[in-house]
């Protein structure tokens, strides 16, 4: 397999703290790639530099071989990195359907038309039925999504993510806020994407990364400690002392 | 150049930068802790003016009418902070916009009704009305220095009472934040209408202290209000230390564009043609420079760290 | 929607079938913004010149409806096109402002009806956009100050710093008195005027002291005069730059100046074509009776006005009622043969007055109250510079 | 998806009918109060476009009115006096063009900047626009300065007359059907869709690959030609026009009609512009102080009736 993503040198400060330390990283194609650490260890730094929200200081970012490292947001997003956020982002008076509208690729790339009801309508909208059937949310088409639970808008960003076709998909802690059993339908509704979608999952709780993960990474004060297999990360001695032992 | 012209012209606008300060003072805190839009601000400032102006005839003393004025304005500002602006915190600033223009159109003609078209004059004691001499060929009247002492005064108080005080704190951590101030057992409506009312007060002490130049009249806060917004814009909503620069930094600027911009055109323009565009441009030089601000620093002058 | 509408309709009828045997003149001046202290003493000379003629122009009774123009030209203009098109006046009459004057005029002589001024003189109605249908009551803009100039040059005035409002009038006024005066402008400042008008004058004042000009000559009307003249006096000018002032200290401001105490401001001397002081019979009535009924003097905008109304007056009754005879009412008001409160004068080809102009100096009255009386007349029947370029004959 | 209702279509046949109807019978001043209506009817669905739809408070956008008026008024003014001999017309097809050019230009300079800001900044760098517009205009004493500047002649549109009161209404209506169901069709399109998502979620549009700027600066440029048209209809209308319609205080009385008839709604601007009108018409011919009324009116509308007016039909 070929690396999607992979991650050189990479540093930022903020003021004089370091969030990033010389972090380097290859995400493999079609892998499932979970980052862990404790909390303040730059995981969120780390993901907004390399969806584009912040730049680095220095390094770069290539993805799928082109470097990417000072590329705008929006223009990333394009290239097929998409994300979902921490909290819950969505367009909250609009419906279920017309958020998965917007992010299909067809209405991004049709977005200067202005005077017809939207083109390739068909395309799309078998496609909102598609990426919704995939995260069971089929029944909500046409609500509004302030009306959703907040587990339901959590899947629903992830069917946007499935929606934007993106080769990478980086989910920021999809588990956070959610009850018990909404965290299994979640854990559930990733392992059916395993294998189909490379996805780098950000998250806390640790049963759905071991549950999930391919591959995982342990970011400890800006730096990478250890990558590898989950069970393999599960008995390294670094790992357990700097992060598990202390959890 | 002529310096001592000039001396005399960096006063002037000094003395309108603190007024401006004093009303924009008031605008940016309820704004920025509030978030509450308040375009009838000025109108309150008319009303210090008005107030003001019918109690020195009634007391036949200015400085006891201000005395007795702030107070009274203070309630109006307090009376309004629970009938209008209270219910409209949780909207957005499109109502709060539409509603306190209506509170415009309301006070104004209610202003009408009670004063009359008529603007009021307000005689100044002996010892205010004459002209201070502060070199050998600089004279300023004596009431304009004294608004700018009481100005810079207020300015330095208010800064003291935010940075210093336990109200200041409660008023700085209320702006970024509600729920812990409410955690801290405050009650953040009393707050808010503390705020309120202490936005109020100066606003009508500007009134008070324009009203023996230029009299009281209907419409005064309509000018005022917009070239307010424009200082605490250019200095960032809520930040007190903004609105003291920026409100010095805008009467500055407006005061020299109308006294040297056309000497300054007539350089490379006809006189009759510098004649009509300076004063057009002079004016114009205030949204200039705040457009000229916005571009680069879109968040003014001082952003708050916390929104 | 129906129902306001249907209540519009309902009005309308009603209104328009009670008045169909009046005659209706349209009044247009300001009554909103600070400026309608202004229009209420027109309203309040209008009101009077109807009581003075038992609300009757022969057998013909006149009703006047007023417009507020709220101190906006586009406004003016509205509430022209709603008094001729809604309230159906057979006259217009009225404008402070030359810029409303302006922008209204259009309007009234499209419709064919005659137009009135009780106070605007704008040159451009005077010259190039005179109009047969025009008529002003009062002067041309330029007029009172060419006899301030004229003033300045028999004083041996040698320099000059002038400051005005930036609209058509002050423009006017400061081509006025640059027409006659001989001697050298050494500043000018044209300040921001309209609703939202600029009040205050420290910097522009500051300018003129250190001119060294031998006077300062101003035009503030209405509101902002009271505003200029205090900070004139708070500046300390009175002795180093003698004020001058064309349609600025009048019997709106002097009330109120007293009310301050502003001493400085008597004895200084203003020109004007009309004083409360003139000897003749219709101005001691019309002045007796206005101090009686509002306490205090009539300004020069309502005794303006007031001749307004009696002009009409007198030439309704020479058309008999017949508001449709265009022509006989145009060579009526031509004739200007009424009892004016400035006393007889006649009309130039473009409509515009010629006139007496004198200069007043303001003195307290035998109640204590301010004033002003004449003390000398500078032009005898003056005739405004722009007659010429007029093409009526 | 449907574009009008029974209950809106019988206004807008009211508003098309009754008008003609008065003047017939000798009532012309209603007619004018028509046209006056639909031509600030217009301009609310400009304003709507963006303030509705994309979520930004422009509160400066009687400048585009104003920009479109002097578009008319100036190539009068040269074609009268002379000057000017390549501006100098009185072809209304190069009004209208002229008017979108500058309009549209206008938006894209200052849109360029004002788009950075975000919020009451917003709010105020579109005032402060406007108001550089304003202090132009009066500084320009060929056109009139602070005094303002009499349209001699109409526009010259083949086939129409619009000195004629009723074409000018006509003209003035189906410009306002015509500009309310353009709208109508933007917001339903791909782009309407968008410009939906950015006034909801900004952040989230960028990150789903939107150039968020761009897109509301197509929308900024669209509205401000909507308007400068609008400024064509008004300039023909009034014969006349000054600075004064540019200032704030109109760009607010702009803001009220699309806030006061329902923002994002393809009907409300025109309640809101009918309402403000036969509202300020009615009340300040019974007295002076027709602001106190109308003020305590706008207060309760925000106080008691969230949503504004549409909000009361479409139930």
């Amino acid at each position: 397999m070929q690396n999607i993503l992979k991650i050189k040198n990479l540093n930022k400060n903020f003021g004089g703290v370091i969030a990033t330390k010389n972090l380097n990283l290859s995400v493999l194609d079609g892998d499932i790639h979970a980052i862990i650490g404790p909390n303040g260890a730059g995981k969120t730094t780390l993901v907004s530099q390399i969806f584009g929200q912040v730049f680095p200081d220095s390094g770069q970012i290539f993805f799928q071989n082109i470097d990417v490292t000072q590329i705008s947001e929006y223009k990333k997003s394009r290239l097929g990195i998409n994300r979902t956020f921490q909290i819950t982002s969505v367009m909250k008076s609009m419906t279920v359907s017309e958020n998965i509208q917007l992010a299909t690729d067809k209405i991004r790339e049709n977005s200067l038309n202005f005077f017809t009801t939207f083109t390739n309508k068909n395309y799309v909208l078998e496609k909102v039925d598609f990426c919704l059937g995939q995260v069971g949310l089929i029944e909500a088409n046409n609500q509004p999504v302030a009306s959703l639970s907040h587990g339901d808008c959590r899947k629903l960003e992830i069917a946007m993510a499935l929606a934007s076709d993106a080769k990478l998909l980086l989910l920021d802690e999809p588990m956070a806020g959610l009850g018990p059993s909404e965290t299994q339908e979640m854990i559930a509704l990733l392992n059916k994407l395993k294998g189909k979608q490379t996805i780098l999952l950000v998250e806390h709780d640790m049963d759905a990364v071991f549950a999930l993960a391919d591959r995982i990474s342990v970011l400890v004060s800006g730096e990478i400690i250890a990558t590898g297999e989950p069970n393999n990360i599960r008995h390294d001695s670094k790992v357990q002392k700097a992060y598990l032992g202390e959890a | 150049m002529d310096y001592t012209l000039l001396l005399i012209q960096v006063l002037n606008g000094l003395q309108l930068g603190v007024l401006l300060f004093l009303v924009a003072s008031g605008l940016t805190l309820v704004f920025g802790i509030l978030d509450f839009v308040n375009l009838a601000h000025g109108s309150i400032y008319m009303l210090g003016a008005f107030v003001c102006a019918s109690l020195t005839y009634a007391l036949d003393s200015y400085l006891l009418a201000v005395i007795l004025a702030l107070p009274i304005i203070g309630i109006i500002g307090y009376v309004f902070e629970v009938f209008l602006a209270r219910p409209l915190y949780s909207r957005d600033h499109l109502d709060h916009v539409l509603g306190t223009f209506g509170a415009i159109l309301v006070i104004d003609t209610i202003a009408h009704l009670i004063w009359g078209p008529a603007g009021i004059a307000i005689p100044l004691p002996n010892y205010l009305d004459g002209q201070i001499k502060i070199s050998e060929n600089i004279e300023l009247p004596t009431f304009r220095v004294l608004i700018i002492i009481v100005g810079l005064l207020a300015a330095f108080g208010l800064l003291w009472l935010v940075n210093f005080t336990r109200l200041g704190m409660l008023i700085r951590a209320g702006a970024s934040n509600r729920t812990m101030v409410s955690a801290l057992g405050i009650d953040i409506r009393t707050l808010f209408a503390i705020v309120f009312a202490i936005g109020a007060t100066l606003a009508g002490m500007a009134g008070m202290l324009i009203a023996p130049i230029t009299e009281a009249s209907l419409g005064m806060g309509n000018n005022v209000i917009i070239t307010a917004f424009v200082v605490i814009i250019v200095g960032g909503i809520g930040s007190v230390k903004g609105a003291l620069v920026a409100a010095l930094l805008i009467g500055l600027i407006d005061t020299l564009g109308r006294a040297f911009l056309d000497d300054f055109f007539k350089i490379f323009m006809s006189t009759a043609a510098a004649e009509n565009s300076a004063p057009a441009i002079s004016s114009m030089s205030i949204y200039l420079i705040m457009a000229l601000i916005l571009s680069f620093k879109p968040n003014g002058l001082f952003p708050p760290r916390l929104r | 929607m129906k129902k306001v509408m249907a209540a519009i309709i309902f009005c309308n009828f009603v209104v328009s079938s009670a008045v169909a045997a009046e005659i209706k003149i349209g009044f247009v001046t300001t009554l909103t913004t600070p400026a309608a202290v202004i229009g209420e003493d027109m309203k309040n000379a209008v009101n009077l010149a109807l009581e003075h003629l038992n609300g009757k122009a022969g057998s013909h009774k006149i009703e006047v409806v007023f417009g507020d123009d709220g101190f906006a030209p586009d406004t003016g203009k509205q509430v022209t096109d709603r008094l001729l098109k809604q309230d159906k006046v057979d006259i217009i009459a009225g404008y402070i402002w030359s810029h409303v004057l302006l922008a209204s005029r259009k309007s009234v002589l499209d419709a064919g009806k005659i137009l009135i001024s009780s106070n605007a003189g704008p040159s451009q109605m005077a010259s190039k956009l005179c109009h047969e249908n025009f008529f002003s009551a009062s002067w041309q803009n330029d007029q009172t100050p060419m006899a301030m100039g004229e003033v300045f040059n028999k004083a041996g005035i040698k320099s000059l710093y002038i400051m005005a409002p930036n609209y058509a009038a002050g423009k006017d006024m400061v081509a006025g008195i640059e027409r006659t005066f001989k001697g050298q402008v050494v500043g000018k400042d044209l300040t921001k005027w309209g609703a939202d008008a600029q009040l205050d004058f420290s910097a522009e004042l500051a300018k003129a002291k250190v001119s060294g000009a031998d006077g300062l000559f101003v035009f503030y009307p209405g509101a902002a005069s009271g505003a200029f003249t205090k900070q004139y006096h708070q500046a300390g000018l009175k002795d180093l730059l003698p004020l001058y002032s064309v349609f600025t200290i009048d019997g709106i401001s002097l009330p109120k100046l007293q009310a301050a105490n502003f001493s400085g401001i008597v004895g200084s001397k203003v020109t004007q074509q009309w004083d409360p002081s003139l000897d003749n019979q219709a101005n001691k009535k019309f002045v007796n009776d206005f101090k009686k009924q509002f306490g205090k003097y009539p300004s020069f905008y309502a005794a303006q006005s007031y001749d307004t109304i009696n002009m009409i007056a007198s030439a309704v009754m020479a058309v008999d009622g017949d508001m449709s005879d265009v022509a006989g009412l145009r060579s009526a008001l031509k004739s200007a043969n009424y009892n004016s409160v400035r006393g007889k004068y006649s009309y130039g080809n473009n409509n515009f007055p010629i006139q007496n102009f004198y200069l007043r100096e303001v003195v307290e009255d035998s109640d204590g109250n301010w004033t002003t009386e004449v003390v000398d007349t500078v032009f005898t029947n003056h005739q405004d510079p722009f007659a010429a370029d007029c093409k009526l004959k | 998806m449907q574009f009008i209702k029974p209950l809106k279509f019988f206004i807008l046949a009211s508003l098309l009918v009754f008008p003609i109807l008065f003047n017939q019978i000798g009532m012309s001043f209603y007619l004018d109060l028509a046209t006056r209506l639909c031509i600030l009817a217009i301009a609310a669905v400009g304003l709507n476009l963006i303030l509705g739809y994309g979520g930004m408070i422009s509160f400066g956008h009687a400048a585009y009115l104003g920009l479109g008026a002097y578009a008319v008024g100036i190539p009068a003014h040269h074609w009268l006096y002379g000057g000017l001999d390549f501006l100098a017309t009185t072809n209304g097809f190069v009004h209208i063009l002229i008017a979108i050019a500058i309009s549209g230009l206008f938006a894209l300079l200052t849109g360029l900047i004002c788009l950075k800001t975000k919020g009451v900044y917003f709010i105020m760098i579109t005032m402060a626009f406007s108001q550089m517009a304003y202090y132009l205009f009066v500084s320009i004493e060929e056109y009139g300065g602070d005094d303002g500047l009499v349209i001699n002649t109409r526009s010259e549109i083949p086939l129409i007359n619009l000195d004629d009161p009723i074409q000018m209404f006509l003209v003035s209506f189906s410009s306002l059907i015509f500009f309310m169901w353009l709208v109508h069709l933007i917001t339903k399109s791909n782009f309407g869709l968008i410009l939906s998502g950015i006034k909801d979620n900004e952040a989230r549009m960028v990150s789903l690959g939107y150039n968020v700027y761009f897109h509301k600066l197509i929308a900024f440029i669209f509205s401000g030609i909507i308007c400068g048209f609008a400024g064509v209809l008004l300039g023909n209308f009034t014969t006349f026009i000054s600075p004064e319609m540019i200032d704030w205080s109109r760009s607010g009385e702009l803001m009220f009609m699309v806030i006061l008839g329902g923002v994002a709604t393809v009907m409300g601007p025109l309640f809101g512009a009918i309402v403000f009108v036969i509202l300020e018409e009615v009340l300040s011919s019974i007295t002076i102080y027709w602001h106190l009324p109308f003020g305590l009116l706008l207060i309760t509308v925000v106080l008691f009736f969230r949503g504004g007016l549409s909000s009361l039909f479409s139930k």
